[in-house]
């Protein structure tokens, strides 16, 4: 359906010839580093943008620059970040712009029909008067697919939809899927984990820097060649070696908050990696966000090298020495409007200052060596960092931390929407930080990465941990029986 | 003997207590008052046409026996002035009259005879000939129209040498420093300056010095410049020199003499409908006689 | 005590009795929003009528609403503009123009005084669709926009009347301003039967809902197919067409075609608009809350006039009762979040886990 | 030239010398974001000296700049307000008190002029103080509480003043109007001074920077470290003093403490900071632009007032001049943009792929 698709940006020629269909009945599957041009491509094939070259077909009608007309047509799309308007309700997002009724009346009766449908299939325990801004990234994600979902499409792109799902929600959308494809949808997928992939896909495309690798059928395919397609070289496999373990880094005692953490006792000590697993809404990011000064709690103290923390502080968190890579960085991480390198700098204004004023040399430096040290794909550091792809946004604000050396480090979803050969590199670069000395939370919903990363895990379940377990002990049946019913 | 208007209640709506004019013409009516022994609430018009609307219909609501109205723009305070009449509140009206309606008595400055007092003081220290700067108060506003119409129609019946150039500076300083000094860049030959009231001659004055053309009263170079009010500091800017003469206004007067009328209305004694109070020319050399109301009041 | 029964019943299988009973009380502190402000205006009308007699009667109040017709009106378009994160500046030169040129048409030009009628209500919607357009075509800031045809539009109603005010008036703008329906007088039911349309408007139909939508995430909007650019540009028309309708309100108020009404007007609009709950980043509030936002600003200064506070103090006193009364209105809301926030986690974390 | 030499270098394996390259290119459109505006002026300069004869003259620029100086010192403060997603509508209140202060103290109570001047800005910062403390603490939105502190603080400066001028001013605000350093007003010196001060401490200072990523996204700088809300206040309390320096300039250019000055001042800086290119919805903006907002606004004043426009007329010519400069400004940035992306496709596409 596309063809010949060229699309520049000041700095970056994201797309540059690319020939991309889609059938009906079948999922293709959309991959490429971080930075290679698929949300690009998804944007274009979804009105959003207009193609500097090439053209857009479905069925033969050309696609016009405009997504109404790419609704009209049948082009459904979810979009990496969620797009919904924080202050309506669950049921008005999904019908967002195709409100039932007659003669511009809007029906609520049809619209909480058609919205609670649409939400059953994906995510039933949704309330669908709750106003969407107050659902956790989990939960609008999935308020996003419902609405996708919902429409009458011939054709559903989805833009890594599965980035902060647990397993059970991920199995429930590709029986959706699986159900769309059956009724003749052509699908297009987008995900940075393979297993996924292989899942579900039929038809596999690669992009890499813009340009098309190609495509071939799932067949005649295999984890490691479509990494090679991807990334152009092998990926390694982080592998899990003892490190000696050093004192107590951090100290939490009884932290408790109302309604949302129960009793919460763990400590963390230098050059160990803790990984905290469970499933979505377990409430391990209200945890962080305990730990990390964001939120108030009710009782109980956080202790970093035996010196309780002031709750409610970030800048007291962070100069006890932690550090926090959150969950939602466009949200809580970055500033948009800001360039990279001033995003990197923005938790060590006392290092980069000289005589009172901020060194750019400095700063360049520092924004230089993360950069080149993570892979930032990016025009230069001083670009905006809300032009960065997806994943090089979350590089950048690990980036930030890595300039910072914190002695703990929380980890909240690291590797959520970033590439293989970048996961294997976030991974490696986990495990030297720990060898380093640093101490490690990492808080993940990918089993694997907690498998073989975690000196110990820490499973939580409705605000408790309902298990310690050793690496030993850790396997993906425990920590899943832990997680469901502790 | 008690004066009939012992114990009665007193609305009075001003202008504005932001203009140093009015201030004195509302203190003066407040003393006057409490001489009386009436119940005076004064309610600040702050310039606004609505918020003396507003007032009013406030006002009637607390039925007091007198109503004194300043309007800002009378025109509009016709629909509050019908609801005073329906309410049959005696109302006394200053400075400004609405077309229609009833009121026991009106007192005023005579703008007009103002303007034509400036018109022939710009002509005296001119020679009759030249290129004047006016500059005028507020579009709308009944006092600057009056005071621009008797300017406009002496120049043209009396001195028709003497080209006008209007500023439209809406009664502050600030505008009437730009517009002065952009006057000034546009064409240097300026043989004297009129503004509607003394607030405006500070921007002037502070435009003359930004420029250079700042001169004393008896220096070369000397630029007349002529104000309106009789303010303290228009009086202080004669003393000094930096501003040539004044159209007095006398807010004492006008005070007194409308108050007078409320006690003949309420005796039954014949009220003088219209009352219009003549301006005075302030020069140099009477700038200091006790009279001029600006060395009544102590800034 | 119903919360109560809801947390036990959360516990049931589906958690979607759990879920019904959060609905009922989401709307409920949808009601406690508008409420709130309610009992600031409550509270305050309570301490007034003990200070002055005469507040509390049928006759003040009425002025009160009387006089507050004009910003409400006003403040009902300024609500769709600022729904849609816009500022419109422009109303009070869109209210003057209209107003001089309901009279002017009539008077200079020997119209019909109903063409002199659709003739200014046209220029309102005129203003607002140029207001639109370079917000939406040019992308012109709105509030540079706005200040544009703020200038012009005032320019234009000087230059139309000669920059004087205009009278007499149609015999019908009298007739109006004396009117009463049901006993009330007839600007009041107008302006509420406004309200209740631009309600309706933006509670029931797509079009109102696409405001909210374009205001709350105009990028979420724009995806889901909603064309923008037109929801804003209506955004203004409508504001536009409410000044418009106050400039004929204001010409019966005060009997002339009035060119120099109405300065400041559009800030006192946008702070009522704004106390009433409406965000300025766009995409929250409702014409309900708002115009007690209105009603509050209207009897904070009649407050003042009846307590005769003295010159300039009055200043002082409406300031500071504005920012008690906004404090309190936050006051009121924080806590109430932090009350429901509680509750939601608590229903949620205790729902039986699917696997 | 160079452009084309870094495009070839791009084929270079790790890309890093292309984005050495792509660096130049992008401060050199910084530039041009900045020279935009000054294109506009400078374009309208160019048809103003054709029409009129006395505009090019560096007497008249002196007396637009002069005249521009309290709005430009105001627009500083407002910018750090703005920048941090705020807004200051106390600016032109806290200007008269200061003023009104600064001779009052002087003439009423008899303190020294020294003292006089230390109170009028102490007061400034102070009404900044309780600004940012309602937008942070009581968290009343900043349009609401900055109206709340416009109101009050006019208020106290007629309450103080009587509604009267003050005159006169001590002899140091004489001689500092008329005094001049190297041939420059002094007042021109100074503004400029503040102005380098200011996009000093907003360009290379840690507070600065804390501001553009307060004003950018709140909740990422509190997770960074940053204390925001003390970032906030400050803000508020720059544009506090900022607002009372200018009453101090008002009070050397008019040598009275005046309670009626700046009536409207609030909506003229904001104006021009916006068509300055600072961002209303914070986080973005410079110093260095927003100056030749301010500017321009100056010369479309200056121009209309030179060409002896007729009445009312000027304000709808200086409407439309502030229409077309705002509009000319998006163009221009449109086309950058535009223009860009063709260079990447047309210099990148080609390329021999690398695999
Ligand atoms: N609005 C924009 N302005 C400038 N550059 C952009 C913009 N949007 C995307 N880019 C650039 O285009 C390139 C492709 O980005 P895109 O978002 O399509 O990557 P992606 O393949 O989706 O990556 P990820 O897996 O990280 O989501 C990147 O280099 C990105 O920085
Ligand atoms: N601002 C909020 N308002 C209402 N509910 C919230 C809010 N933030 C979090 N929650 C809810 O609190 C619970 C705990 O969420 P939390 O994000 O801590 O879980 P988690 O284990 O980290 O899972 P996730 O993978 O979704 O982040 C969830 O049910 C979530 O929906
Ligand atoms: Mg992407
Ligand atoms: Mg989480």
């Amino acid at each position: 359906m596309a063809h010949g698709i060229t699309k520049g940006f000041p700095g970056v020629l994201a797309l540059d010839n690319v020939d991309f269909d889609v059938r009906s009945g079948e999922v293709t599957a959309l991959l490429g580093e971080n930075g290679a041009g698929k949300s690009t491509l998804i944007k274009l094939m979804a009105g959003f943008y207009a193609p500097d070259r090439g053209e857009i077909t479905v069925d033969g009608v050309p696609l016009q620059a405009d997504p109404a007309s790419a609704h009209r047509i049948g082009v459904a799309t979810i979009h990496q970040d969620a797009h919904l308007v924080p202050a309506m309700s669950v049921a008005e997002n999904i019908m967002l712009g195709r409100w039932p009724g007659r003669y511009g009346w809007v029906s609520r009766r049809a619209q909480k029909q058609k919205a609670r449908a649409a939400v059953d299939r994906v995510a039933p325990h949704l309330n669908i008067s709750t106003p969407a801004g107050r659902l956790s990234p989990a939960d609008q994600q999935l308020v996003e697919i419902a609405r996708a979902i919902s429409e009458d499409s011939k054709i559903l792109i989805m833009d890594e939809p599965t980035t902060s799902l647990s397993p059970p929600e991920i199995e429930r959308l590709f029986r959706v899927v699986e159900d769309l494809k059956s009724n003749g949808l052509g699908i297009v997928f987008v995900s940075h984990w393979l297993e996924e992939v292989f899942a579900i896909a039929d038809r596999v495309t690669v992009l890499r820097d813009g340009r098309l690798v190609g495509t071939k059928p799932i067949a005649e395919l295999d984890h490691d060649k479509v990494i090679r397609m991807m990334v152009g070289r092998e990926v390694r496999e982080a592998l899990h070696k003892p490190r000696p373990v050093g004192e107590v880094v951090m100290r939490v005692d009884k932290l408790s908050r109302q309604g949302v953490l129960d009793d919460i006792s763990f400590e963390v000590r230098a050059g160990e990696i803790v990984g905290m697993s469970g499933l979505v809404g377990a409430g391990r990011s209200e945890l962080a966000a305990c730990i990390f000064g964001i939120d108030p709690y009710d009782r109980g103290s956080v202790e970093v090298g035996g010196i309780p923390i002031r709750s409610n502080d970030p800048k007291a968190a962070i100069d006890a020495g932690i550090g926090l890579v959150p969950e939602d960085r466009r949200r809580q991480a970055l500033v948009g409007l800001m360039s990279v390198r001033s995003n990197m700098t923005l938790s060590i204004f006392d290092r980069v200052t000289r005589y009172g004023f901020l060194s750019s040399r400095i700063e360049e430096e520092i924004a230089a060596r993360e950069m080149k040290s993570l892979a930032v794909k990016a025009a230069s550091s001083k670009v905006r960092v809300s032009t960065l792809s997806g994943g090089n946004q979350q590089k950048v604000v690990l980036g930030r931390w890595l300039a910072r050396r914190p002695r703990l480090l929380i980890l909240d979803e690291p590797t959520k929407g970033i590439d293989v050969g970048a996961k294997s590199e976030i991974s490696e670069l986990i495990v030297r930080l720990a060898e380093s000395g640093m101490a490690i939370l990492l808080i993940s919903s990918e089993l694997p990465e907690i498998l073989s990363l975690s000196d110990r895990v820490l499973v939580m379940r409705s605000g408790r941990i309902s298990a310690k377990l050793s690496r030993a002990e850790a396997t993906g049946e425990t920590i899943m029986s832990y997680a469901t019913t502790g | 003997a008690d004066s009939v208007l012992k114990g009665k209640t007193l609305a009075y709506i001003a202008f504005g207590l932001q203009y140093e004019y009015q201030v004195t013409l509302v203190d003066h009516v407040r003393k006057l008052a409490a001489e009386k022994g009436m119940k005076i609430s004064v309610y600040d018009g702050k310039g606004d046409a609505s918020t003396q609307t507003t007032q009013l219909l406030d006002v009637l609501s607390k039925q007091p026996d007198i109503i004194l109205l300043n309007p800002v723009d009378a025109k509009l305070l016709q629909g509050g002035v019908r609801k005073a009449n329906e309410a049959k509140i005696p109302l006394f009206m200053l400075e400004n009259l609405p077309p229609e309606g009833e009121w026991v008595a009106y007192n005023t400055f005579d703008d007009v005879a103002g303007g034509r007092a400036a018109a022939d003081a710009v002509a005296k220290l001119t020679g009759g000939k030249g290129r004047v700067l006016e500059v005028r108060g507020a579009i709308g506003s009944g006092q600057s129209q009056k005071r621009y119409d008797g300017f406009h129609q002496q120049m043209k019946e009396k001195y028709p040498d003497i080209t006008i150039e209007t500023l439209k500076a809406e009664w502050t300083a600030d505008n009437a420093q730009t517009l002065t000094v952009d006057a000034f860049t546009r064409d240097p030959n300026v043989a004297a300056i009129w503004a509607h009231n003394d607030e405006m001659i500070r921007g002037v004055v502070s435009a003359l010095r930004q420029i250079n053309r700042l001169e004393l009263v008896g220096e070369k170079g000397h630029i007349p410049v002529i104000g309106f009010d009789g303010t303290p500091l228009g009086l202080q800017r004669i003393r000094e020199g930096t501003q040539t003469a004044d159209v007095g206004q006398d807010p004492f007067s006008m005070g007194s003499s409308i108050v007078k009328e409320m006690e003949n209305h309420f005796s039954g004694k014949p009220v003088e409908k219209n009352t219009l109070i003549q301006p005075v020319m302030i020069w140099k050399e009477n700038v200091n006689s006790p009279d001029n109301w600006g060395n009544k009041v102590k800034s | 005590m119903t919360m109560e029964n809801t947390q036990a019943s959360s516990l049931a299988p589906a958690g979607q009795a759990g879920l019904q009973g959060l609905r009922g009380r989401l709307s409920f502190i949808d009601l406690m929003q508008s409420v709130g402000l309610l009992g600031v205006i409550l509270l305050g009308g309570a301490v007034m009528s003990v200070l002055s007699p005469v507040f509390a009667t049928t006759r003040n109040i009425e002025n009160v609403l009387q006089s507050a017709t004009i910003i409400a009106v006003v403040a009902i378009g300024q609500t769709f503009v600022i729904l849609v994160a816009g500022i419109d500046l422009s109303v009070a030169s869109v209210l003057v123009l209209s107003s001089v040129l309901s009279v002017g048409l009539v008077q200079f030009q020997g119209l019909s005084p109903e063409i002199g009628v659709v003739v200014a209500l046209a220029a309102g919607v005129g203003i607002g669709l140029i207001n639109g357009l370079a917000v939406t075509k040019l992308r012109i800031p709105a509030l540079i926009a706005t200040l544009a045809t703020m200038t012009i539009a005032r320019g234009l109603a000087y230059i139309y009347s000669g920059g004087t005010n205009i009278a007499p008036v149609p015999r019908f703008f009298v007739d109006f301003q004396a009117a009463r329906i049901l006993g009330i007088p007839a600007v009041i039911v107008l302006t509420l039967v406004l309200a209740v349309i631009a309600q309706i408007v933006l509670s029931r139909t797509s079009f109102g809902r696409s405001i909210y939508a374009t205001g709350g995430n105009p990028l979420a909007a724009r995806l889901a197919g909603i064309k923008t650019e037109r929801v804003i540009v209506l955004a203004f028309m409508i504001s536009g067409l409410m000044s418009a309708i106050a400039g004929l309100l204001i010409t019966a108020r005060f009997e002339a075609g009035a060119a120099t009404a109405a300065q400041g007007l559009e800030l006192a609009v946008i702070a009522a608009v704004v106390i009433g709950g409406v965000s300025l980043f766009g995409g929250e509030g409702n014409i309900g809350s708002m115009l007690l936002g209105v009603v509050l600003l209207g009897l904070v200064q009649n407050a003042v006039n009846l307590l005769n506070v003295p010159p300039n103090w009055d200043s002082v006193v409406s300031g500071l009762v504005i920012a008690a009364a906004a404090s309190l209105d936050v006051y009121r809301r924080n806590y109430l979040e932090a009350g429901m926030r509680r509750k939601v986690i608590a229903t949620k974390s205790a729902r039986t886990p699917k696997t």
